[in-house]
């Protein structure tokens, strides 16, 4: 399968395997095609999971991870990309509208865009929240204090 | 006195048909229903109307009718209200309330009212002459079943009204289902 | 494994609410927006629904979600493996042992190491346990918010023998953290096997019970027949897994799909609805507690004896990878995705919810119902908060 | 004053019949503190047999056995901040509980306890009784949009539509019922003679099955039956009770038309709805069970049966008294339970004190003769049978809360119109073409 992809898209596709778990390691650029691809022509009809991890040391400072298992050949994989903070990726509501409310939660927590979503905006933490908390340079102990003051009448959520 | 409650009196019973009793709720049923026109909410209003229905139902009750009056309470203050109450209740009160009354025909029934106020008040100076004078006390319970033979008939014999009565019946069936088929858009 | 069966398109994406119509006069136009929640006896806990009415009928809603929202992923990114470990039974608190059992099994995974066989029939027979709890749960509120106050009374009866045994396990009854990475920290108190067949033998006719109350209740078939339908294919493609997605009949159980613990040495079915209605999906969840308790009767009879935890280093300290491991959870697919840099925290916790992504189901599968559906439909799908806002 | 009082006594109408407005308020006192009484048991009893039925003991704390309960409660809510909200419509949000609270008691001066033992013989009695009872859904209705919030507007919407639906189910089971009035003849088919007209008096429609030897229930069975079944839903779905509680449905709008109620105007719903629920049970006992007629009039006829029947309340009191007395040597011996077991023990004397009361009346007015004991006796009977076919109806109120989930509306309105309706209909021609085919 890997191999089909890689002699269509070049050497945008890396497919790895840690701990029996496949994944593939797709350049940005491919993301939406390849997503679509995985669904239509490998039945990965189920989108498990979207996420993302930061590493703020490196220059694409995210990972976004899509989780994917498919009914009928019971297989699960990950496809991963990295992109740069403030960059933005196609959103996969289209392809799985499961993906909807996984997409505003990494929005929500990660603050990267997706586009062609029909309502990203915060999930979790209130509309007007100032922040991404899953980023690492997010303290855990960091609120958004004005935030806090001004919808609560409080000093601090903690 | 009224002779029908002259009557009742002499029957043994206490007279309820009071003039206090009258005034009392003649004077309800125009105070309530003069609130019904003035009020700039329409639920006061209903509910003003529900109090006058209510005390004509009374005025009913002491001209010893009964079945009239529960029927005025079953189905006037009743269903037909609280059909009313649930349409009003959908209405934005906060524009009506800031509307102006959209009746500008005042003259016009300033007018009508004037006349039927001529007609009571010749029905009230020439009432002798035309109504009869004494009614022959009904013994209770009769009211209904006079109802009852004007309109089916007594041992076989058509009503007065049967006729009459079942046309309207039709008509009114022929409503409901116009009524059903309007608002119905698939049966 | 059959293939979705029903081909109803799905919308190609679950729209919102026009929420920011300009002061439209709801009332003339016969549109009222209610707000359903965060206080609201029927959403479970801090729930907020948005919905649009034509009179009763929904045209459409909105969640508005994060209530409960404590960043769980985010305090596990600041604490120790092992120190992270109670605090996943404070997701869904109604299965806190399902949760234990999956992150647990999680880090074993990334560490390569395995349970001990002792170990893993003492954790199929709690995990299995607090499923027949969460769906005795999921049941007495379920048939409270349709309106039949008894079974709640009922399945509350008999979740107290169960928590008896967690009681008695662990030390605690609701948030048990009664599963360690590596195996268990506790063995067995005197007398458990025991415990636990008289719980079988207690509890057979007790679901009879609850059925005969409700399943050919006239009632009860009007209100939940028909009612929230999700089709395989909707399903599928809104991520809706569990009883949800089984009632709408994908015989799907990650148990048989892809076996974890030593669920691969029992024998036992997946139940699975045709109609994907509401009450298929109360059958399908009765039916899962009868076959919970086959586990049960054949993983007590056969505990083996010897250690109960593998050999796991002191400090735990999971070689630099990731790692993706889902169990099923009483409500769906319960996943958890950790990412280690080598050090004893965890780089990244991803967990995957089941509560959270089946409550996104709720908007099609009320839409064009009446508000009592609404109320059906947040039941039947069975969410925790706790889990849905983490 | 004193000549009007005793005049009364020696007579067999009600007090509205013999004109005697004194003795009218008298009873219209004895019905309202009765029925207070009764709304007070009914709250206790609702709420220890709702536990009983679900594995729970229910109160227990105020009072033994939690009998002082529904006291305690009323002291609390009369004691709780009334709220208005700033929104609200302040006059009709006052109003309503009111209009609620008074179409229920109206409604029980035609409720016949006994021939003579009512406040009026009104000889609309039937109608006035649906006419005012069907006013009470205008208080919920005019609440829900005093209120001026969603939730009770939704309540009352789904009141409003419910009543109309129901209403006329109703109505159409009460007309086949005040039809088999017009018959004579004894027994379940047996008619003869020319039908007279029928009667829509309370005290009429009772003493016609009297004349009939039969309860309306069994008449032409099974068409006097199925109506009385229509009757018995339709009740449930008029007086808002389980299943039918949609207008206060807590799980969807959270309490329906008295979210925004609290405290003393709230209780005054409760009050209404309870008080409802007894006059809507009086109504189905008078038209199909034979009102205060004791059970086998005919069959065991005599002035020894008689007085045998004469003993239940007596023995219906020593009963009770006899439980709680038991109850009190089973207390547990612990002094917390000091207070509670003296307060049994003389609850459970109280009662006894009043079946031996009963007891003696029975015995001493057992003859036949027009003594006072005699006919206080005979009041007590009535009285005692009425109220006790009335108590297994509120009964069943409990039961079907405790067993049923809710409907939902659309299923109710077709349930009322496409069920119950077309049935009602079916039921009233066949009993016309039964009661002239038969006769």
């Amino acid at each position: 399968m890997v191999e089909k992809y890689k002699s269509q898209y070049g050497s945008g596709i890396d497919a790895l395997t840690y701990l029996g778990q496949n994944y593939l390691s797709v350049d940005r650029s491919l993301i939406p095609d390849l997503l679509r691809l995985l669904r239509d022509e490998e039945q990965f009809d189920y989108c498990v999971d979207v996420t993302a991890v930061h590493y703020p040391k490196r220059e694409k400072q995210f990972d976004v991870l899509w989780i994917l298992y498919s009914f009928a050949r019971n297989e699960r994989i990950r496809v991963k990309t990295q992109i740069a903070d403030g960059a933005s990726i196609s959103s996969a509501v289209s392809i799985w509208p499961t993906a909807n409310w996984l997409e505003r939660e990494v929005y929500d927590m990660f603050g990267i865009k997706f586009d062609g979503h029909p309502d990203l905006k915060r999930i979790l933490l209130p509309d007007g929240w100032k922040g991404h908390p899953l980023r690492k340079d997010y303290d855990i102990l960091l609120q958004d204090k004005e935030w806090v003051q001004i919808n609560l009448g409080i000093e601090s959520g903690q | 006195m009224n002779p029908a409650i002259n009557t009742a009196v002499n029957a043994g019973m206490t007279p309820v048909a009071t003039p206090f009793f009258f005034y009392m709720l003649a004077g309800l049923a125009v105070l309530s229903g003069l609130a019904v026109i003035t009020r700039r909410n329409a639920v006061h209003s209903a509910l003003a109307l529900i109090v006058t229905l209510l005390s004509v139902a009374g005025l009913y009750l002491m001209l010893y009718a009964p079945f009239v009056a529960g029927v005025q309470i079953i189905v006037y203050a009743g269903g037909i209200m609280v059909l009313f109450l649930f349409v009003i209740m959908l209405v934005n009160i906060d524009r009506t309330l800031k509307e102006r009354s959209f009746n500008h025909m005042w003259p016009i029934g300033l007018v009508a009212s004037c006349l039927l106020l001529a007609m009571f008040m010749g029905a009230f100076s020439k009432g002798r002459a035309l109504f009869v004078d004494r009614m022959i006390p009904l013994p209770e319970g009769s009211n209904t079943q006079m109802i009852a033979d004007k309109l089916y008939g007594q041992a076989g014999r058509m009503g007065e009204y049967t006729f009459a009565f079942e046309i309207a019946s039709l008509l009114l069936l022929v409503a409901i289902l116009g009524a059903v088929i309007m608002t119905k858009k698939k049966i | 494994m059959s293939s979705p069966v029903n081909d109803k398109t799905l919308p190609n994406a679950v729209s919102n609410l026009d929420l920011e119509a300009p002061d439209k006069p709801y009332l003339d136009s016969n549109e009222l927006i209610i707000n359903m929640g965060p206080q609201h006896p029927a959403t479970h806990g801090v729930l907020r629904v948005i919905l649009k009415l034509d009179g009763e009928k929904v045209l459409g809603t909105e969640c508005v979600i994060g209530y409960l929202h404590r960043g769980v992923e985010k305090i596990a990114e600041n604490r120790t493996y092992t120190m992270f470990n109670p605090y996943v039974d404070r997701m869904d608190y109604c299965a806190a042992v399902s949760n234990g059992l999956g992150y647990c099994e999680a880090v074993e995974k990334l560490m390569n190491v395995e349970a001990p066989a002792r170990a893993q029939y003492i954790r199929v027979i709690l995990t299995e346990l607090n499923r027949i709890a969460s769906h005795q749960l999921w049941l007495g509120t379920h048939a409270l918010d349709i309106g039949a106050m008894t079974p709640l009374f009922y399945t509350f009866r008999d979740r107290e023998e169960i928590l008896k045994i967690f009681e008695k396990y662990c030390g605690a009854r609701l948030t048990t953290h009664a599963f360690r990475i590596g195996g268990c920290q506790y063995e067995t108190y005197a007398g458990f096997e025991k415990d636990v067949t008289n719980f079988l033998t207690f509890f057979a006719p007790k679901i009879d019970e609850y059925e005969t109350l409700l399943t050919t209740n006239r009632i009860w078939l009007e209100r939940t027949k028909n009612v929230g339908v999700i089709s395989a294919k909707d399903a599928i493609a809104l991520g809706v897994t569990g009883p949800v997605l089984r009632a709408s009949g994908v015989k799907w159980d990650i148990r048989k799909a892809l076996p974890y613990a030593n669920y691969s040495k029992f024998d036992f079915e997946i139940p699975i609805g045709t109609n994907g209605d509401t009450y298929d999906r109360y059958l399908v969840r009765m039916m899962e507690m009868r076959q919970s308790m086959r586990i049960i009767e054949q993983a007590v009879g056969g505990i083996p004896e010897g250690p109960i935890m593998g050999k796991v280093p002191k400090v735990i300290k999971p070689p630099v990878g990731e790692i993706y491991h889902s169990i099923e959870a009483p409500k769906g697919e319960l996943g958890y995705f950790i990412v280690s840099d080598g050090s004893t925290q965890p780089y990244r916790v991803r967990v995957r919810p089941p509560s959270f992504v089946n409550l996104q189901a709720l908007d099609i599968m009320v839409r064009g119902a009446l508000v009592a559906d609404v109320v059906a439909v947040i039941g039947t799908i069975d969410i925790v908060l706790g889990e849905v806002d983490r | 004053m004193l000549t009007s009082f005793m005049s009364y006594l020696g007579s067999t109408m009600t007090p509205g019949q013999a004109g005697n407005q004194l003795w009218a308020l008298i009873y219209v006192l004895i019905i309202f503190a009765g029925v207070s009484v009764a709304v007070i048991c009914m709250n206790w009893i609702e709420r220890k047999a709702l536990a009983h039925f679900q594995i729970r003991l229910g109160p227990m704390r105020v009072g033994p056995h939690g009998l002082m309960q529904p006291f305690a409660d009323a002291l609390k809510l009369m004691l709780k901040e009334d709220i208005i909200p700033a929104e609200a419509d302040q006059f009709v949000f006052w109003v309503a509980p009111l209009i609620g609270l008074l179409a229920a008691f109206t409604v029980y001066t035609v409720i016949p306890f006994g021939p003579s033992q009512a406040v009026s013989d009104m000889n609309i009695g039937i109608l006035f009784m649906l006419g005012v009872s069907s006013l009470g859904v205008l208080g919920i209705v005019v609440a829900g949009w005093a209120s001026n919030s969603h939730y009770p507007l939704m309540g009352a919407l789904r009141s409003s539509a419910q009543m109309v639906s129901y209403e006329v189910a109703m109505g159409l089971a009460v007309v086949s019922a005040v039809l088999l009035t017009s018959l004579h003849g004894i027994g379940i088919y047996g008619v003869t003679g020319n039908g007279d007209t029928g009667t829509l008096s309370m005290i009429g429609i009772v003493q016609a099955q009297q004349e009939q030897h039969v309860w309306f229930i069994f008449k032409f069975f099974p068409l006097g039956l199925i109506a009385f079944v229509i009757f018995a839903i339709a009740m449930v779905a008029e007086v808002n009770r389980a299943p039918f509680d949609l207008a206060e449905a807590e799980s969807e709008l959270t309490a329906g038309f008295h979210t925004e109620y609290s405290g003393l105007r709230w209780s005054l719903f409760m009050l209404a709805e309870y008080a409802a629920m007894i006059a809507v049970s009086s109504i189905a006992v008078t038209l199909w069970l034979g009102g205060w007629v004791r059970p086998f009039p005919n069959l065991l006829q005599g002035t020894a049966w008689d007085f045998i029947f004469s003993l239940f309340p007596g023995l219906t009191f020593l009963g009770l008294a006899g439980v709680a007395l038991l109850g009190t040597v089973r207390m547990p011996s612990h002094s917390f339970f000091k207070i509670q077991k003296i307060g049994l023990g003389v609850f459970g004397m109280l009662l006894g004190s009043l079946a031996l009361l009963l007891l003696v009346i029975a015995i001493a007015g057992r003859s036949a003769d027009m003594s006072l004991a005699a006919r206080f006796n005979e009041g007590i009977g009535y009285v005692y049978w009425f109220v006790l076919k009335v108590a297994v109806f509120m009964y069943l109120f409990i039961w079907y809360r405790a067993t049923w989930p809710r409907y939902r509306f659309d299923q109710l309105m077709s349930v009322g119109w496409k069920v119950l309706l077309p049935i009602s209909l079916g039921v009233l021609m066949l009993t016309a073409v039964v009661g002239v085919l038969v006769k």
